[in-house]
């Protein structure tokens, strides 16, 4: 029983980690309904520069983040502006290939910066544990969890609240129904994919304190897109939700039949959630007027 | 999406349907060809051209051409994206390979159920995605390729480990030299791509390219979008099996490293930068690809050598960076690829000396 | 000599020897149809005995009026094959010229292609009681179409099928009853002065003519050939004869405005076109040549020249040497010979033209392309007298006459032309048929002379030559023909005559060039009548007038020019059916306009009725503008 | 004052569909396009609203000038914020937001604070849409959906709004319930109006200058009382004959009748 209950808390730590990641993907989908594969790719990419200033530069945790976080954000403006951009008006299927893409070039790009070996490994949010009951907590889980809880909450009251989470849903519709309104449509594309480049760098900090900093961290961002498609890809709660789930499976999985079982048990569940509820728990019935 | 008008010489006339939709249409287009043909055929044979790296390339070529063939019918005419296809190949190659060496059937016995078993796997996880509009078949066949390299690194005995498998042979004729085994890889390439060709000819071949433009108006039409959507799927999964099995054969060794995520992408890159919904494009993409990265192996340690500073796996980095960017490059500024050139090349020669 | 003297003779003649060979072919639907001879003589033979069921006796007038489609080209050979004498109307006649024609020949039946003719047959149907039955093939829209007179073609077949059933040789018997002396068809010339007259042709004046234009220009069966100008024209039955004689296989266009590309897919080994049509695929190529990238152009720009010298030294017989030949032949390899693929001549051996003048550089254009365009020369009443054979082509000539020609050049310059090819003279007008015909030879009232390697030369319509007031004499086609050279230029009259003392023209802009030209140029314009008056545009045409009149001797010179705000048109009468320039009504029509110009006035306001295509009528009324070629020239003179 | 000069516009490059058109729109008033389909109308309002830069399609030779400055090279979203707000053709409304929400998306280019007003002042020109306020927009009719439409654009109080098709697909007592609010629009807010309509009658009856576009260049202009009377738009776009009633399809032949635009 008490494994149950390790095993329960560790898919909740993930679990909210790929929620956040999962908004991420969420949020690019709204907007420009593009399927975002290269997000795992950014969040290893975004763990890295995090890295690099907690580990190369010798800055201590506040600076590294303040530095981190935007430039996740730059990451993921100049993904938009470089490779998305010149696709408006292309046929849809060519802004999901070009994601693809990205993730050869990102993967490529940290190999080429950083090497393929695992980087020297780092302390967080400091070393610390405690315990609840019999179940052993490490201060980097509790805290990862609290991150990726307030950062979630923030990106939805943005999301329902603001003009400009409103004019992301506009965006959704339809580009030129909102352009004709004087909405700059590229911009909102490129604020949606900055928001997710720091979604992504904020799930690759926490990934790394728990799994390394290493190349598998990429393997994190395939687990958001069943969380995010068993949330609906509609709506920012449902991405949570998805990845609470995603999480909760993946380490019960990999708990019972061995580790390497957890990511493909996540594919399986899409696929049963695909047959079944094609719209995911929270998504809209697209409306199809011919 | 790479079809293009044709401009005849003058002179040449159809009277009848038949002779409408011919695929060779003129005798120069004969000509050319049989002589392609007969070069294609000659390559062993001619001293220069026939070192064993060259023939390993070529023949690594025909069977990524059957891969990406398969893709490009998907994609390119049915416009669903697949980014499993190397998990099917896998499946088709692991078949043929349990088949022969458990069973110990011989090739010819073993290709056709490969291809069939790889379609029937296929048809398993297009059906959950196929009923939906959308790309969703990406979600799906990214799930097929981490579902089944799971289960045959773990699942079954032989394959986490490789397996041997017997080479091709006919009567007591062996095809386990490349120079002999090129042979098969040609057949198999040139009858692949014909069928192809031809294939977008049929009724099948119309139904997909009417999916692919407007699925609504294409199922206003009658046309059962989820059947074809399907129909398209396992035909793309069944050239991977075949594929699969020649590979198999031919490498006489069957292990799971040639078979990942990032061989899935880049098919995929050869398709985009060949030319989607082209024959003659996926060719050239596949061959353009190929050279590209033969080009950096080359170069990739050299650098390594010179840019001391670089770390380790620099090589590999350099690879994935400049295919991934020349990728983006194509999909960006000739987004129907190479087949688009070669047909705007043609049209230059053909509309001479006028320009429309 | 031929046993046969009648096409329908040759008809069964051919269906015995070549049964399965291809006859005709049709394009439907982007797919050529083909027509065996067999098929060829079955319909003959119904439609013959379905017209004979009907009533159709030997010596009967049959009307036909439609595009040259194969069910008219049988119905033609069905109609001689009864005996009777085939009337040939222009399919875009108006139902006034229709009626005139069908009343005067006494036509029993008539034979029209679609619902547009039987329209015009239907509105004037009081006028032609004679008619019995009017027999359509094209039955598109006119399912509830119930009156009596119609008669659907499948009927008619159906009726001759049902007669052949009953009696198997009859059709036979009635071919050969027929001899090569009957008269064949008439056809109504569009007379340029007064109303159309009905020139009667007998077989053996048409067979004669075929086989002149088979010796100027031979083929055999196999060769591919289409038909290019309407079936109305005499020129249809000579062309007839490849078909019939020699078992040449002819291929129709899909429809008229088709033709272009349909002549493209089959290359035909002889063709046929009007000088207007020639001008168009001038124009066309080097509109289509500028518009092409830098290479292409520089390429074409650097070979013409030498294709010119070529043509100018061949003229001569002059040998333009080595290295000049050389060049030509990389000239041809790398310009004219995919040109010739793109306009369609790759297979073209005889490309003709004729009916009308075209000046002579056209002539040396095409040639320098490798387009060995060559003249023939003839009329309805004379037959084919004159052709360029393909070694012996001299632009100025209107060819070589033909073998069974007498030529003689009469005291007042007239071309006058006996033989066996003449028509039998005018149906119902003796008095006009004692003025053509005197003693054995035809009067043509064409002005030119002969030299002495026997070639004929055309200056213009007798009544056409004049002269002004200080007796200098001009051929206004002449000057028109190289005024047409301009791909700005589509049709052009000279104005002068004895009271002016200098030349003036008035011009029609070709709309599409100068349109586009204009939208190259920043030109906003809205209508034709908007560009024609635009100043730019007149500069243009202004250049083009200069260029030509520094060929043309100091007094013939054009010095006056109007670009009139309305295109000439048939169906007001200002043209003939072939596009000829019917000069007297024209001069009447723009009397005020002409008055004007040579009144000194700088502008005319203009009132013209307009007839749009279904004969409604409109009235446009703008103000011209009077331009002069020379600013400062006419102050002086 | 809005004003097109010569302008020539291209699809990717290749397909030319404006052919050098030239109209003026002056302040306050409202002009209308005609043409049949394909006749490059769309096109022209697209080249003004900057729409263009979306479809491939570009403005390759001539001018728009709005107030003395080049708008043709400007993006959708500067030359809506410079007041030229287009209504699509088509009723298009965000399908899956609430008609508030798409009014306030109408007014997002407009100052916070003056959003309560603009609400009032919309839903005073369409008072059906006070009740429809919280239904999401894409189950509403096509009259409401194409009052939304146009309330959507009042929302940013264009100085000159560009109409595609308004009475396209609508109920005729729609159509004039439509216009008559767009004449009090013009009149109240002095916004030029461009209205493209197939509709000629409608249009003509509404503005005081009209165009008539054929295959990509004006072919006639004038007041639209003297194009009402003109024998061709009579013939071609009022369906009236040569003698005044009404010509019934019955007796249009399936052969080619050639129009004169002389």
């Amino acid at each position: 029983m008490e494994f149950l209950g390790k095993i329960v808390i560790a898919g909740l730590m993930n679990g909210s980690i790929y929620g956040l990641v999962a908004i991420g993907f969420v949020l690019v989908y709204k907007s420009s309904s593009v399927l975002n594969f290269s997000q795992g790719y950014m969040l290893l990419l975004g763990a890295y520069i995090f890295w690099f200033f907690k580990a190369s530069l010798k800055l201590d945790l506040l600076p590294s983040l303040l530095l981190a976080l935007p430039s996740g954000f730059l990451m993921g403006i100049a993904i938009e502006r470089i490779t998305l951009r010149p696709l408006i008006g292309q046929p849809l299927i060519s802004m999901i290939t070009v994601t693809i893409f990205l993730s050869l070039v990102l993967e490529g790009l940290v190999s080429l910066i950083w090497g393929t070996y695992p980087l020297e490994q780092i302390t967080v949010f400091g070393r610390g544990s405690g315990t609840v009951g019999s179940i052993v907590l490490t201060t980097e889980n509790v805290c990862a969890f609290g991150v990726a809880f307030g950062a979630m909450v923030v990106l939805i009251l943005f999301f329902r609240y603001t003009n400009l989470g409103l004019a992301m849903r506009g965006v959704a519709e339809g580009h030129q129904i909102v352009q004709s309104m004087g909405i700059g449509v590229r911009r909102i594309f490129s604020i949606s994919w900055g928001i997710a480049g720091v979604a992504a760098t904020i799930g690759g900090i926490l990934m790394g304190t728990t799994l390394g900093f290493q190349l598998g961290l990429s393997h994190i961002g395939l687990l958001a897109i069943p969380a995010a498609f068993i949330g609906g890809l509609e709506s920012p709660e449902g991405a949570i939700l998805g990845g609470l789930l995603i999480g909760l499976i993946e380490s019960v999985v990999s708990g019972y039949l061995g580790n390497a079982a957890g990511v493909p048990a996540t594919f399986v569940v899409l696929i049963l959630v695909m047959l079944i509820r094609p719209y995911g728990f929270f998504g809209l019935e697209r409306i199809e007027r011919v | 999406m790479a079809h293009t008008t044709y401009y005849p010489p003058s002179g040449i006339y159809a009277d009848s349907f038949k002779k409408d939709i011919r695929i060779v249409k003129t005798r120069t287009q004969l000509i050319l060809a049989v002589s392609a043909m007969l070069l294609l055929v000659a390559v062993p044979l001619i001293p220069g051209l026939n070192s064993p790296y060259l023939l390993r390339l070529l023949i690594g070529i025909g069977i990524t051409i059957i891969i990406c063939l398969g893709l490009n019918i998907l994609t390119g005419y049915c416009g669903q994206l697949n980014i499993g296809q190397s998990a099917f190949v896998m499946v088709g190659a692991f078949t043929s390979g349990l088949l022969n060496h458990s069973f110990g059937w011989s090739f010819w016995a073993c290709v056709i159920p490969a291809g069939m078993v790889a379609a029937a796997v296929g048809v398993v996880f297009g059906i959950p995605s196929v009923r939906l509009k959308g790309l969703y078949l990406a979600l799906t066949t990214l799930g097929a390729q981490i579902i089944l390299t799971w289960v045959a690194l773990f699942h079954i005995p032989l394959t986490s480990a490789g397996f041997t498998v017997e080479p091709v042979k006919i009567g007591s004729f062996y095809f386990d030299t490349p120079e002999r085994f090129y042979y098969i890889a040609l057949v198999f390439t040139a009858v692949m791509a014909f069928a192809a060709k031809n294939l977008m000819r049929t009724r099948w071949g119309r139904a997909f390219i009417a999916v692919r433009d407007n699925d609504r108006a294409a199922e206003a039409m009658g046309i059962d979008i989820f059947r074809y959507k399907l129909i398209a799927f396992a035909i793309c999964t069944f050239y991977a099996g075949v594929a699969g099995s020649l590979l198999v054969h031919y490498m006489m060794w069957a292990q799971l490293e040639s078979f990942t995520l990032n061989d899935s992408i880049w098919y995929v890159v050869m398709i985009i930068v060949g030319g989607l919904g082209s024959i003659e494009g996926t060719i050239f993409g596949v061959i353009f690809i190929t050279a590209l990265k033969e080009l950096i192996f080359v170069i990739g340690p050299m650098l390594e050598g010179t840019l001391a500073f670089l770390p380790i796996g620099a090589g590999s980095g350099l690879l994935l960076v400049i295919i991934g960017g020349v990728a983006i490059f194509f999909l960006i500024f000739e987004p129907r690829g190479l087949a688009h050139r070669w047909n705007l090349i043609k049209a230059y020669y053909r509309l001479w000396p006028f320009g429309y | 000599m031929l046993r046969e003297d009648t096409y329908p003779k040759l008809l069964i003649r051919n269906s015995r020897l070549w049964s399965d060979g291809v006859a005709l072919r049709r394009k439907d639907m982007g797919i050529w149809q083909s027509y065996t001879w067999k098929d060829c003589h079955e319909i003959a033979r119904d439609l013959c005995l379905g017209l004979v069921d009907l009533g159709l006796k030997p010596g009967d007038k049959v009307a036909v009026i439609g595009d040259d489609e194969p069910e008219g080209y049988l119905a033609e050979a069905a109609i001689q094959a009864a005996g009777g004498i085939v009337v040939a109307l222009w399919s875009d006649s108006i139902p006034s010229e229709v009626a005139y024609i069908i009343q005067h020949s006494d036509s029993k039946f008539v034979l029209a292609e679609d619902q547009e003719q039987v329209d015009k047959i239907l509105e004037i149907k009081n006028d032609i009681p004679a008619v019995q039955r009017l027999i359509y093939w094209d039955p598109k829209g006119m399912r509830k179409y119930r009156d009596p007179l119609l008669l659907s073609y499948k009927d008619l077949r159906a009726l001759g099928a049902k007669r052949a059933r009953a009696h198997a040789e009859l059709f036979e018997e009635l071919v050969s009853a027929t001899k090569g002396t009957d008269i064949a068809q008439i056809s109504y010339t569009s007379g340029t002065t007064s109303l159309p007259k009905g020139a009667m042709i007998t077989h053996n004046a048409i067979i004669a003519s075929a086989k002149r234009m088979q010796e100027a220009a031979p083929l055999e069966r196999g060769d591919d050939v289409i038909t290019t100008l309407a079936s109305a024209s005499v020129f249809h039955s000579w062309f007839a004869g490849y078909n019939y004689i020699t078992g040449v296989t002819i291929n129709f266009p899909e429809e008229p405005e088709t033709l272009v590309q349909d002549y493209r897919e089959i290359s035909p080994r002889f063709i046929l076109i009007t000088p207007r049509q020639w001008e168009s695929v001038s124009s066309m190529t080097q509109v289509r040549v500028n518009d092409a990238g830098l290479l292409k152009r520089s390429c074409y720009n650097f070979f013409l020249p030498v294709g010119y010298e070529m043509v100018d030294a061949r003229r001569s017989k002059a040998d333009p040497g080595p290295a000049r030949r050389l060049l030509y032949k990389l000239g041809n390899l790398l310009v004219f010979a995919p040109l010739r693929d793109k306009l369609g001549f790759r297979k073209t051996k005889y490309p003709f033209t004729g009916s009308a003048f075209l000046s002579p550089d056209f002539f040396r254009f095409f040639q320098a392309l490798g387009i060995s365009l060559s003249q023939v020369y003839g009329s309805t009443e004379s037959g084919v007298v004159s052709m360029h054979t393909q070694d012996d082509i001299d632009n100025d000539s209107v060819g070589k006459i033909c073998g069974g020609v007498e030529i003689k050049i009469s005291d007042t310059q007239e071309i006058l032309v006996r033989g066996e090819s003449i028509f039998s003279g005018y149906y119902k007008d003796p008095d006009k048929t004692e003025q053509a015909i005197r003693d054995g030879w035809f009067h043509t009232g064409d002005s030119g002379h002969i030299n002495e390697r026997n070639h004929l030369f055309y200056l213009d319509r007798i009544d056409n030559l004049d002269e002004l007031s200080d007796g200098h004499r001009y051929a206004p086609a002449y000057i028109e023909g190289k005024l047409k050279f301009s791909r700005f230029i589509q049709d052009v009259m000279v104005i002068g005559g004895k009271t002016r003392e200098y030349l003036s023209v008035i011009i029609n802009i070709d709309f599409e060039s100068i349109g586009k030209w204009a939208e190259a140029h920043q030109v906003p314009y809205t209508t034709f009548v908007d560009l024609s008056q635009k100043k730019a545009v007149s500069d243009l045409v202004r250049q083009d007038l200069v260029r030509v009149n520094k060929t043309l001797p100091e007094p013939s010179r054009v010095i006056k020019f109007v670009l009139l705000h309305k295109e000439f048109d048939a169906d007001e009468g200002e043209l003939t059916r072939t596009r000829k320039l019917r000069r007297s009504f024209l001069q009447k029509r723009y009397e005020d306009l002409i008055e004007a110009v040579y009144g000194n006035k700088s502008e005319v306001p203009v009132v013209t009725e307009v007839k749009y295509r279904d004969g409604r009528t409109g009235m446009v009324e703008t103000s011209l503008k009077i331009r002069t070629v020379y600013q400062d020239e006419i102050t002086q003179r | 004052m809005l004003k097109l000069s010569n302008v020539e516009v291209k699809y990717a490059g290749v397909i030319l569909v404006l052919r050098g058109v030239s109209l003026e729109i002056r302040g306050g008033k409202i002009v209308a396009l005609l043409g049949s389909n394909g006749a490059g109308k769309t096109t022209t309002l697209k080249s003004i609203s900057g729409l263009l830069h979306t479809e491939l399609g570009e403005v390759t030779a001539g001018t728009i000038e709005y107030d003395g400055q080049r708008i043709d090279k400007l993006g959708p979203e500067e030359v809506a914020k410079k007041g030229i707000i287009q209504v699509m053709e088509g009723r298009q409304v965000l399908e899956h937001l609430t008609v508030e929400e798409n009014l306030r998306l109408g007014g997002y280019i407009r100052k916070k604070k003056s959003l309560k007003q603009d609400l009032d002042m919309v839903y005073g020109y369409f008072p059906k849409l006070t009740r429809l306020r919280n239904s999401t927009s894409g189950y509403l009719s096509g009259g409401e959906q194409q009052m939304l439409a146009m309330g959507r654009a009042m929302m940013a109080h264009p100085k000159i709004m560009l109409l595609d098709e308004p009475s396209m697909g609508l109920a005729p007592l729609v159509v004039e319930e439509i216009y008559a609010i767009i004449e009090r629009f013009n009149a109240e807010e002095a916004t030029g109006i461009l209205v493209v309509e197939q509709n000629a009658r409608a249009a003509l009856a509404v503005s005081e200058f009209a165009y008539v576009m054929e295959n990509g260049r004006v072919v006639l202009d004038g007041s639209s009382a003297k194009l009402a009377e003109n024998e061709d738009i009579k013939e071609f776009y009022l369906g009236l004959s040569k003698f005044g009633e009404k010509r019934s399809y019955r007796d249009v032949k399936h052969y080619k009748r050639r129009k004169r635009w002389l």
